[in-house]
């Protein structure tokens, strides 16, 4: 299948045209030293049917979230999504566009992402929000970059209870970067207190927590913002599932410097993790250190309102060495699917969003402890997630639901080994009672087995 | 098309898409789940509106938007090729697009399986060992890259490395990414045929001695021209103990002709959404995954899909990697969609894809090189730079020239990158555009050459027929107003 | 937008997408498979083009139309309402979109079973007795209805009957499927307050005793006006003989408020592209299923769905059927539009549906009548005829008003229908319309008015705005050029 | 889940501003006895994510011809549908809109009607084609209303080879009509030429065969011809695999008069049947007798080229009960598929694609044949389908393919009682190698069992 339109004798004359007779004389420029001199070793063409055909049992060889009851989450969360969102997002004018260096040709997504900026800084609270960075994790990795200032060293306070990935990816960037991360350990699930405030000192750049933590508890972010702030560190909320922003308090709300957080969530297909989108949103005073791309409203040169990317010498492409950070693709197309999804829940169903997966994630949560060996592995107020404590090994537990058609929750063990026998569930707003009250009685009949 | 307001100012109290399910578990009050003081005290202030409403304002956003879909995209560097509609069918396909990233191995093995495959496939374009797919996009994967290489220097106690050396016409991520690598750029200069200049380099590499970490460069150049010295450079940058990172954002002109890695580069990215056909989504998403060769196998993030008798797994990294780089597999629909245009294509398809790209702009190159200057009259590749100082001199500028072409239902070249050409409109067609566009592009542009001398205000007071004129970015940049509040003032900052 | 040439003006010899599969049997000569003189001699002179020009056509094309999703849409007896999204989400799934029609009963459990209560669901909504999803559209239930009736009226030697009673307001395709069924139309007087004449009914009753088949007729009917003696009329056309054919489309004014069969109707249809929501393509398709009073049950075309204990199947009509009306199952995507959206309004959903758009017509109507002529000032329902014979004096007739309302993004509504009313505009919001956008309408057509007065050319001047101008359907008319020839010389006819 | 955007309040206040108190002030002028005086008898209203749930689960009860290898023909054909034609034709601006009666406002459908029109003629090689009608069997009932003429009587022969379901059609409406249908029988799997010439007489309005008709089989259409113009009859040819077309001669090269088919072949979904496309065509002589709508080019008051709806004194609309046909509501989004679709596949593909179901339906017919017990029931020539005299009865044979998710042939003993064992097999280009060496592997091994 090729999308080359141009045929061989087409494109006979347009070397013609450029004086060349074969194509061979126009790649003269490279050097025969360099040429391959073979085929490129991969599998033939196909054609579009035949590809169709081959990827479709591809995707078919997966356990995918429509013909299997999940009840993983652990940074990556199954949400409804509405139908009108992929319509609008996938409308070719959105999506085969680029970067909109020509404002007046990119007025729709320019205007879009304003509103996303917008409706990013009205669920978190904050001030001013950025066009989108790669995912969660990078995001807190620039939030971070952002602390420590351009070129600076010094300290960040990490929560042992932000995500396992996103905690290596901030390792892996501080190590090149060149300062350094220090874990905060857990006190009953939570980022401890104490721990906290005896790392603290003034070489500390920011203290990054996650709300709710990796195990679905709240943290007490007031007293971790006021130990924060009683240095000069900033802090930083990470978020990994946006969606609690329709029932929890706000990070705006509680005196946060920085949200960063992954947005799939909010309208954007779970896509076995990516494609994600990073949100990053700040206090005014921030906005000229934020990294990414900025739009801004102004006016044309006939005095209408008009959208164009804004603050530009912020970034790589005019302050090269110098930009507050090297990205320039983003994550754009998932942030018009937030802002259809969000425009589309609305008010309303973005707070009945909250409320319902508080609701059923707790009717899970006691059913499931109701049953003999399941118990609560702290016991913290918690959003859509839960650690809960098995009889059996997590891992045991999750084959056996696997063969029933479900996928259960995540084995906190694979990183944290103190947590034996505990997985973390999730419970959404899309699951139903009932695929609850299966998953009950499953692991019941799976536990009763094994006595 | 007539204005279109905020969604903010569409909508009324109290109206609401009933979008969720009905509640099917007691709806006991909040506060007796979790203790108030965690609970928000005032909802979101998002929109209030209906379902007509959402559809009607972001389908008329959308028709105020161009896409390739619409029109010929020339804008060079980005490869704004067609995307084809099978790649966006399979990257919508539910064991795609509903797979949880964190599900057992067992249950994932079509998505592992085509991961495996696709970091083959790239490898072998590349000419490179092994690959990773987790970067997001190119500066992405040059950070990652250099991550990689500054790994590599101290895994042998070469910690003295602190320069990247940069050509000056490279694009603005390699210079940053370098700076977030806690490098130091050092710019080397181009010389009279558009390449590295060789003396120049020579000298940096004597003057930074012992401290040469890595150059990045692109090949073909932001010129779109290719260095010949290509394997002359490596070995003088490898005999100063330099590692060679190649930004891959122009192999759409490569595959299946030269690849970097019998250039002599060590790290390789490429632009997947660029190469590979997979729609640029208005600024993103794309993957910029990475090609390493053998010696720096070990550095790579992990995981990695790995394949034995029982199925495909991921299998963690060993202890020489940097780590992982982002949460996940990578942007996986990303990946699928190149995944389908490789195996559509095929080894002759890529081929020819490259060649056909080359040709495409050397024949708008040489059609205009009458009305244009050419700063450097060669073949060029995939894409060529003109300069506008002819018209300047009347005036009109590149940014002029660039707004008129909107007047046409066309996409401007990009414009002032590289920046050192005076100037400059950076022209890349791609080979999916047939010889009648590529035909009235070329008589737009002399159009427009003709307008500079003949009529220069009807350039000057271009665009004229855009849903809205010259925007102020000036204004943007003073005052920003970076959302929209209730009270319609601009949150000043 | 510029212009947008023909497909057959695109490409280049020889260009072609490679579509179908690699052939995978023995490539043999056709002329060996089957003679010669079968074969076709010259390739079909079909567009030869690449995949990047057929999508920026037809893409290009869609931004010349406007539809419901780009705005306000009041074309009077069209019903244009929001079409779900989840609709089309439903109608895609392949287990509806990729179903052979012929299958055997076992392998088609679900596409049975939606028929199988979409036509419970119609006959609720209707007040009838059984109904038939085969008709295509409201005309072919039309007719549909009218074999019934006929074949009714044959099964009891009642062979006199001729005549069928239409009012004077009634759509085009009343008359003209009465006279497919080989029937004579007799108009009926409008009265005063716009409803049927009592007295001219009684006298065309008198003049034609013993030939009446039947009287066909909507209620509300094309002035938007509820008949109050319908239950008066349907006595006596019953007690002449006839039967009470109900054209449904308008019933998005009555859902759960009252039903055809309560007012005395025999035969029903509805217009599901109309009220219950499914698209109208541009033109269709549609779906006009008709429902049935129990004595015509038995003359329904078959075959229908039905059930017992093993399931679901299709069950052949009896001896009287009239017989199919179509091949297949009708048409069946658009059903499963249809049965998306009752079970997603719900009983309570469909009278909301109803009475919000007869809200919606009259809060229209009330705005207007100072500034137009309102034939008949009484509450409507879901739709209203203005009459613009107060502009026509000025010189600016329904025409001009509707060319100047496309300069606005908003669709005119229906013009000259129905014919009882001068310079008729018939207006039907629906109830998807925000209060928002029925007053911008409403000021727009008060500025059109007072343009008529005190500027006329602009409104007879008008469109301004759109991609073409006024277009000579006369000379369309006079000389036919109804497809592209490779002359370019229209095919005169 | 409701679609109406206006709240109760907002309502209220509309009311309000009408004069009104109550939605029933409004609706005062519908009588009381005619009123409802209790809900709708239907199921409770459904939210979206609900009525995604059932009807996916409906769906899924279905066999679709994604998951079954299917040799089902008879009228409704399986082909390969190019990705690029659904992206195209569910453009929004396309399927929301409605009869473009407003020109200027609607020139994208209009074009692309105009188009279709042309392509129609391309293929049929016919003069003339309207924007569609309801599908292939009433567009055959509008050929013979045509033939027979506005009140006229008269009588029209019909081959017995035409597809069953549209000879009943033809039978319900002539019988309403009042004219008479004459089937004409069959002589080895074509139409009797003895018998057609026999009965055509004065009387006879048109006569009205299949290509290739219901079994496959290629009718010797020029003696038909012949025939049918000594009278003075129209040659009406019925088609309802327009994808035959690619290979075989068109109806315009061998005189046929009006040409009536079934478009859903061309890159229309198969839908259980419909949403079908009745395709019409005939020559310029009779265009002020055709139905349906038609779209021709003219232009505006600029001088610009522009397309407009023409001839419409033709219509009902316009000409009420004189009018050529009651249509009103056409297919034209199904036209619309068939033009995007005729464009992908271009001059090349379609050929490609007559060629490949020639040859993948005669490479299964040889390997079928060459099982013991089948053998070809006509020996015709034929396109993509045939008819097979099988060892079990059909029904029996489909019963065991079904169960190795196979759809079998068409069971030709339910129209035609003599045809005892016969099955018609179907063989497009959508079916592989593969899949007809599977198929004859389970012939062979079902009969095989039944020994
Ligand atoms: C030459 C060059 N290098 C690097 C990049 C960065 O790639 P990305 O935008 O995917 O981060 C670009 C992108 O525009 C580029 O053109
Ligand atoms: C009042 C009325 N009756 C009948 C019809 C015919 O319905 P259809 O177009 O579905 O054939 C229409 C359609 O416009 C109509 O408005």
């Amino acid at each position: 299948m090729s999308y080359v339109p141009n045929t061989p004798a087409e494109q006979q004359a347009m070397l013609r045209a450029i004086g060349a007779t074969t194509i061979e004389d126009v790649l003269k420029p490279i050097p025969d030293a360099v040429r391959l001199k073979r085929p490129l070793d991969l599998p033939a063409a196909l054609r579009e049917t035949d590809v169709r055909r081959l990827l479709t049992s591809m995707a078919e060889d997966n356990a995918d979230l429509d013909h299997y009851i999940s009840f993983l989450g652990a940074g990556s969360y199954d949400h409804i999504q509405p139908s009108i969102v992929p319509h609008l997002v996938k409308r070719a004018e959105f999506y085969t566009s680029y970067t909109p260096y020509q404002p007046e040709f990119s007025q729709g997504m320019l205007q879009a992402t304003y509103e996303f900026q917008t409706m990013v800084c009205q669920i978190t609270g904050m001030d001013v929000a950025n066009a989108s960075l790669y995912d969660g994790s990078t995001a807190v990795v620039e939030a971070a970059l952002m602390a420590v200032g351009a070129g600076g060293r010094g300290e960040v306070l990490v929560s042992r209870a932000l995500d396992p990935q996103y905690r290596a990816t901030l390792r892996t960037y501080a190590h090149t970067r060149g300062f350094t991360v220090r874990e905060i350990g857990l006190e009953r699930g939570v980022t401890s207190a104490s721990e906290l405030r005896a790392a603290l000192n003034a070489d500390t750049k920011a203290v990054i927590i996650q709300q709710p933590n990796f195990f679905g508890a709240l943290e007490d972010v007031h007293a971790i913002e006021q130990a924060t702030h009683a240095t000069k560190a900033l802090f930083v909320v990470a978020i990994t599932e946006p969606a609690s922003l329709g029932a929890i308090q706000p990070p705006g709300a509680y005196g946060a410097d920085i949200v960063a957080a992954e947005g799939m969530s909010l309208g954007s297909p779970i896509g076995y993790g990516g494609p994600a989108l990073g949100l990053f949103a700040t206090r005014t005073e921030f906005v000229r250190r934020m990294p990414g791309r900025i739009v801004g409203k102004t006016l044309d040169d006939r005095g209408q309102i008009g959208y164009a990317l804004t603050l530009q010498t912020r970034e790589q492409h005019i302050r090269r060495e110098r930009a507050t950070s090297n990205i320039c693709t983003n994550q754009e197309l998932l942030a018009i699917f937030t802002t259809v999804y969000l425009s589309a829940l609305g008010k309303q169903g973005f707070a009945e969003l909250g409320a319902q997966c508080l609701r059923k994630a707790h009717y899970a949560q006691q059913a499931i402890c109701a049953l003999d060996g399941f118990k609560p592995a702290f016991d913290r107020p918690f959003y859509d997630e839960f650690a809960i404590t098995c009889p059996i090994p997590v891992e045991r537990l999750n084959a056996e639901l696997r063969d029933r058609g479900m996928i259960g929750g995540y084995d906190l063990s694979r990183d944290y080994p103190e947590l034996e026998n505990a997985a973390l569930f999730c419970v959404t707003e899309a699951r139903t009672r009932d695929d609850i009250d299966t998953l009950v009685s499953a692991l019941e009949e799976i536990v009763g087995a094994t006595k | 098309m007539s204005t279109e307001s905020l969604i903010f100012e569409k909508g009324a109290p109290g109206r609401a898409i009933p979008l969720l399910p009905e509640l099917d578990v007691p709806e006991r009050p909040l506060d007796h789940l979790i203790p108030a003081s965690y609970l928000r005290t005032e909802p979101a202030p998002l929109p209030e509106v209906s379902e007509i409403e959402v559809v009607r304002h972001y389908t008329r956003l959308s028709q105020r938007n161009f896409g390739v879909d619409l029109g010929f995209y020339p804008l060079g560097s980005c490869t704004m090729k067609y995307n084809p509609k099978i790649n966006e069918d399979m990257a919508s396909l539910p064991g795609f697009a509903r797979l949880h990233p964190l599900v057992d191995d067992s249950m994932a093995q079509g998505a592992i399986k085509l991961l495996y495959e696709l970091e083959q496939y790239i490898a072998e374009i590349a000419g490179m060992a092994r690959v990773t797919l987790q970067p997001a996009a190119g500066a992405h994967g040059e950070i990652t890259g250099l991550m990689i290489i500054k790994a590599y220097h101290e895994s042998r106690g070469d910690i003295e490395r602190n320069v990247v050396l940069i050509p000056d016409g490279a694009h603005g991520t390699n210079p940053a990414s370098a700076t977030l690598a806690d490098y130091t750029t050092v710019e080397l200069k181009s010389d009279a045929r558009g390449g590295v200049d060789l003396a120049h380099l020579e000298a940096t590499l004597a003057q930074h001695a012992g401290h040469i970490a890595a150059l990045m460069m692109t090949n073909p150049n932001t010129l779109g021209l290719f260095d010949e010295n290509i394997v002359e450079i490596a070995r003088r940058v490898h005999d100063a103990g330099g590692q060679l990172y190649y930004d891959g954002a122009n192999a759409n002109a490569i595959m299946g002709i030269t690849r970097p890695g019998d250039m002599g580069f060590d790290v390789v990215h490429l632009n997947l959404h660029k190469t590979m056909s997979t729609p640029h989504g208005g600024g993103g998403p794309g993957a910029g995954p990475i090609g390493v060769a053998p010696h720096l196998v070990p550095f790579l993030p992990g995981p990695l899909p790995a394949k034995d008798d029982s199925g495909y797994f991921w299998e963690d990294a060993g202890p020489q990697s940097i780590g992982r780089v982002r949460a996940n597999n990578g942007n996986f629909l990303v990946l699928v969609r190149a995944y389908t245009y490789i195996r559509s294509n095929g080894p002759d398809g890529l081929r020819h894809v490259s060649e056909s790209a080359v040709l495409n702009a050397n024949y708008i190159m040489r059609a205009l090189e009458g009305e244009y200057d050419l700063p450097f009259n060669r073949a060029c590749m995939h894409e060529f730079v003109l300069s506008a100082d002819r018209q300047k001199k009347l005036g009109v500028s590149a940014l002029d020239i660039a707004k008129r072409i909107l007047d046409f239902d066309m996409h401007p070249p990009t414009i002032y990158f590289p920046l050192i050409v005076h100037e400059a409109m950076m022209i890349e067609p791609t080979e999916t555009e047939t010889r009648e566009t590529l035909d009235e592009f070329i008589a737009l542009m002399k159009q427009i050459a003709r307008e500079a001398r003949e009529n220069p205000s009807i350039v000057l007071e271009a665009p004229h027929k855009t849903v809205v004129g010259r925007l102020d970015q000036t204004l943007a940049a003073r005052k920003p107003n970076l959302r929209w509040t209730p009270e319609r003032e601009p949150a000043t900052v």
